[in-house]
């Protein structure tokens, strides 16, 4: 990360929710009221909120940027306040990591966490102030799109997606491309762009992170996906529980409407207002369906596909519903072009993709690798393994992926390349990008207990297998963790799952079995050594 | 003459339980009336509360018909002593299939505590009391044994009843 | 008109194209149970039970909103389709309260049929036994939400055919259920017509006309 | 727009009463009942006045890994209150609440709202 002004200092706060929650409120105001009782003459260092800078495990986080060189402190509080701003100053130690005050404090940013990190969607986050437009403009935003309002048709810009061989990240997988070209190829009428935050797989935090680093990046992104399918017209729906990430994309959105930066002639004159739907508490509405039917202000009830929203979506209009971090990833893309993006990665999956971190490893928080990488690489090498883990597997049992609707991969998969087909084809799913990292203490069954717990308290209750069925799951595997269950009683819980999983009307119903299936799939003497034997008045 | 008659088949031996219900089911058992009489040719009846004396279910039983839902410690121990004695257990109606009315109790949102409030007030028996305590929850008769066969309503015709012993015997 | 030449079970029919499945199947003279289904409501595709096997699509479709296509190959007796069925109906019996032997609808009711059909025996999964309540607010019908299987039919009716937008689904999952205006007693609606078009589409007992009041004199509007 | 005036009316008066909630049908010209539909659907909006004081209990898969079902039993036990109760005890309500995403400070309780380092008791 290059400072933005090599010659004044600049102290990058990490200003996103996971460090606001460790303190960074509180140091910010120190740093703030420090800076403002320096006294010495000479350029004063420059306090900047930034988005994620990754490694939330060791937050709250703080970049000093000085003379060219960036230096990372982590774990910090008011305390360290003297020695930053001295350190900012110059009346520190000649070369920052020195600092004895902060010794405890340098996180190497050579470590391979750091290293390894490929950032294309979140190559600004970090970087740029999310709430500054004129910050985030001199780093480069709605760059790609004015540039390909004035140079490239709607159907150019859809060809460049379709060569970049870029999927859908919401989980998916679905070929964007593909869909923007189902969306502008519909009969003539207006069309509508959404873009989906409503992020609710237990350990995800990508899209969060994008939202409340780098607002104007989706914005832009959005746009660009409006442009190519026709739509003047659009929506960013965020779920409720991002405060920070909704206030920010609020205030973006006025300051890009104030600029008129959504508007340009060229290949065809464009005007494009999108505009911020906030959710109310309801997983289902990441399911597309259910997702419009919230925009639409009712509730988040899917309805059975097709039509799919591509044809008939919001208003009877063909709706385009990308991902917030499918849409993040076109300015970049654009930029580089898509025969260069192809080539990220492997080519049935090209790209790179942000994977937040959380369970059982040294370093939680948020990486950004090329599709591709094995789960060793991304779990162990990077994020360190489980604290204190030994052997060749760094202590874990296994990587959840996906959330709710994904699965678990055992350790002896570790040295898989992350790619939707690949995860799809070992009984999970490589979901929206949450890695959930279990060590030996982590009971199979219980984790498939809390999986289907939890959809079944997200269910929306319309169909009957989702709704009657995820109950009885979580029943019965409740019964099965307390050591109640028989073989028999196990035969029928598969029996059940596969009704849910087949007959289901959307997608939370159809996936709600993934994690059940995969456990048992990989760990299945956790399930057998909890069964109790058939009483003889049963067989 | 004799050579004509085919091999006498063997006897069975057939026992009712009647577990947590009205004994309508029995009724209808008994409202077979003279076919009674003729299913007396193939089975013998080893334990019932309505066509025997014996206290004690017997070993050997080839056909048990219960009436009634699972709703105590006895009904329990009963359900899986017949289970064990017997070739073929019948779930007989309704609140042997499905729980039916006497399982309408675990409706109560304070579950067996407030069902036994609502019923005897101030005066719930003592946990001594000589009263076969209560399950939690009434089941129906599958949920607790393996159970060969059902024959619902409520209660089942008697003509069902006759034709299903007339088919096993 | 356009016509389509679809299979069903193998035995060829012809529907008006984009018509539903369910139309095909009529006309091979297959009948499946359907509960939310209503011919003249809109569709839903909620209790599942209409699911065929549809060539080429990858998990079964409901046959209600799915529409009929040119060369359409459907199977809808097979293994999968028959334990799935089975399975739903159980789980409508367990997720309510419907002993059969005391309810107004026995022996007319479309769920007792659906579980005759399906072949179910008796219910595999744990009986709920929720507690639920009775709405008999209402001068001349009656609400047991013990027997309701949140098909909303009654919701669809009202909005889609009476217009008087009485019903509404509330809450979610497996805590959804039925209620009148803002959760109120039904008799407190005053939107509600009596009109009775909700308890002629219930295809439970759920919403029944009430047998302790003669039907008339008409009480007013 | 319904669900947007409904935000604004919980942010207003705390929570969403039924008055308010037939005011709400009124101004929009909806049906009462889609109104509660609505309303009831979705977690965030209340129904009941909140207790002046909510703690929240994170119940994401990492929070679950590390001990938030103990917490929340630990929670329970202290503040003498049932879990999901929204009257609480009429000053401290306990919640369970979805994923907020701050999976590094695991297993993660909200004090009015405001996440707090803690760890599994």
């Amino acid at each position: 990360m290059t400072p933005a002004e090599p010659s004044a200092v600049l102290l990058r706060l990490c200003d996103a929710s996971g460090c606001r929650a460790a303190g960074a409120t509180a140091l910010a105001g120190a740093l703030a009221a420090g800076l403002e009782g320096l006294t010495s003459g000479g350029p004063p260092p420059r306090l900047k909120p930034v988005g994620c800078l990754r490694l939330c495990s060791r937050g709250p986080l703080l970049a000093v940027d000085r003379d060219g060189i960036s230096t990372l402190y982590g774990g910090l509080s008011p305390a360290q306040m003297p020695a930053l701003l001295a350190l900012a100053c110059g009346r520190g130690e000649p070369a920052p990591i020195r600092s004895a005050a902060l010794a405890g404090h340098v996180v190497d940013h050579r470590q391979p966490f750091f290293a390894l990190q490929r950032p294309l969607v979140l190559e600004t986050c970090g970087c740029v102030d999310p709430t500054d437009l004129d910050d985030a403009l001199a780093h480069g935003a709605y760059r790609q799109l004015q540039r390909l309002l004035a140079t490239a048709t709607p159907a150019q810009v859809r060809a460049e997606v379709r060569r970049s061989g870029l999927r859908g990240r919401g989980g998916a997988g679905y070929p964007t491309g593909l869909k923007w070209e189902t969306v502008a190829l519909q009969p003539p009428g207006p069309r509508l762009v959404v873009a989906n935050g409503d992020e609710g797989d237990p350990g995800a935090f990508m899209d969060r992170s994008i939202l409340e680093g780098d607002p104007h990046r989706l914005i832009e992104g959005l746009a660009i996906a409006a442009y190519a399918v026709g739509a003047r017209q659009g929506y960013i729906y965020v779920r409720a529980e991002y405060p920070l990430a909704i206030a920010r994309l609020r205030r973006a959105l006025d300051q890009v409407r104030d600029r008129g930066l959504l508007a340009g002639t060229g290949a065809g004159s464009f005007a494009f207002t999108p505009e911020l739907r906030v959710g109310a508490g309801a997983y289902v509405c990441g399911e597309e369906t259910a997702l419009l039917a919230s925009i639409a202000g009712g509730r988040g009830i899917p309805r059975q596909r097709p039509p799919f929203p591509a044809q008939e979506g919001l208003g009877g209009c063909p709706t385009l519903i990308n991902n917030i971090e499918t849409l993040a990833a076109l300015p970049a893309l654009l930029r580089m072009g898509g025969d260069a993006h192809a080539a990220i990665g492997p080519p049935t999956c090209p790209g790179t993709k942000v994977f937040s971190i959380s369970g059982a490893v040294v370093h939680t928080g948020l990486v950004e690798v090329p599709m591709g990488t094995s789960l060793r690489t991304v779990v162990l090498t990077m994020a360190g393994g489980v604290p204190d883990g030994t052997g060749s597997d760094g202590g874990i049992k296994a990587v959840q992926t996906g959330g709710p609707s994904g699965g678990c991969l055992p350790a002896s998969l570790l040295d898989t390349g992350i790619d939707y087909d690949v995860l799809r084809v070992l009984g999970s799913s490589l979901g929206s990008g949450g890695l959930v990292v279990l060590d030996h203490r982590c009971a199979m069954p219980e984790l498939a207990r809390q999986f289907m717990a939890f959809c079944a308290g997200e269910s929306c209750g319309k169909c009957v297998p989702c709704r009657a069925g995820t109950v009885q799951l979580a029943d019965l595997l409740d019964q099965l963790v307390q050591g109640r269950a028989s073989a028999a009683d196990l035969e029928r819980l598969v029996q059940l799952a596969e009704v849910v999983q087949r007959t289901s009307l959307c997608g939370l119903g159809q996936t709600a079995p993934n994690p059940l299936f995969s456990t048992l799939r990989h760990f299945r003497g956790d399930y057998l050594e909890r069964l109790q034997p058939l009483a003889p008045w049963q067989s | 003459m004799t050579a004509a008659l085919p091999p006498a088949k063997p006897r069975l031996r057939l026992a009712t339980v009647w577990l947590m219900g009205c004994s309508g089911c029995h009724m209808a058992f008994l409202d077979l009336d003279e076919a009674l009489v003729s299913l007396a040719d193939r089975y013998d009846i080893v334990h019932s509360p309505v066509l025997s004396d014996r206290k004690v279910f017997p070993e050997g039983v080839d056909v048990c018909l219960v009436e009634g839902a699972v709703s105590s410690v006895d009904n329990l121990a009963m359900a899986r002593r017949l289970r064990l004695r017997s070739r073929l257990v019948v779930a007989l109606g309704d609140c042997a299939v499905t729980g039916n009315v006497t399982a309408l109790r675990n409706q109560h949102p304070d579950g067996l505590a407030g069902v036994l409030q609502r019923c005897w007030g101030q005066a719930v028996p003592p946990a001594d009391s000589p009263l076969p305590p209560l399950l939690e929850r009434v089941l129906p008769l599958h949920a607790v044994i393996r159970v060969d066969l059902v024959l619902p309503g409520c209660p089942p015709e008697p003509g069902c009843i006759g034709r299903l012993l007339a088919s096993l015997g | 008109m356009a016509v389509v030449t679809l299979h069903v079970d193998g035995m060829a029919v012809a529907v008006p194209a984009g018509a539903p499945l369910l139309q095909a199947l009529t006309a091979a003279g297959v009948t499946l149970p359907t509960l939310c289904h209503h011919p003249r409501l809109s569709p839903v595709a909620a209790c599942r039970l209409c699911l065929v096997e549809l060539e080429g699509a990858p998990r079964p479709v409901p046959a209600c909103v799915t529409a009929a296509a040119e060369g359409q190959r459907l199977a809808t007796d097979t293994p999968a389709l028959r334990q799935g069925r089975r399975l739903i109906v159980e789980l409508l019996f367990a997720e309510g309260n419907h002993p059969c032997a005391v309810c107004v609808a026995d022996g007319d009711c479309e769920l007792q049929d659906a579980a005759q059909r399906v072949g179910m025996d008796r219910v595999t999964v744990p009986y709920r036994h929720p507690p639920r309540q009775v709405d008999a607010s209402h001068p001349l019908f009656l609400l047991d939400h013990h027997r309701c299987i949140l098909c909303s039919r009654c919701v669809r009716v009202c909005d889609e055919i009476e217009g008087a937008h009485v019903w509404a689904m509330a809450e979610r999952g497996g805590r959804t259920r039925l209620i009148a205006g803002l959760d109120q007693p039904w008799g407190a609606v005053d939107s509600c017509t009596s009109c009775g078009k909700c308890v002629a589409v219930c295809p439970t007992g759920a919403l029944v006309t009430r047998e302790d009041v003669p039907l008339s004199p008409w009480p007013g509007p | 727009m319904l669900i947007e005036v409904l935000h604004q009316r919980q942010q207003q008066h705390g929570h969403l009463s039924r008055d308010t909630l037939a005011a709400v049908a009124r101004q929009l010209q909806l049906p009462p009942a889609e109104v509660y539909g609505v309303a009831s659907f979705y977690h965030l909006f209340r129904l009941q006045p909140p207790t002046p004081h909510r703690c929240g209990i994170c119940f994401g898969t990492a929070c679950v890994l590390r001990g938030a079902a103990a917490l929340a039993a630990d929670q329970e036990q202290r503040l003498g209150v049932r879990r999901d109760d929204p009257a609480g005890d009429g000053v401290w309500s306990l919640e369970t609440i979805s994923c907020i995403g701050a999976c590094a400070l695991a297993p993660v309780l909200l004090i009015d709202g405001v996440p707090q380092r803690t760890v599994a008791p």
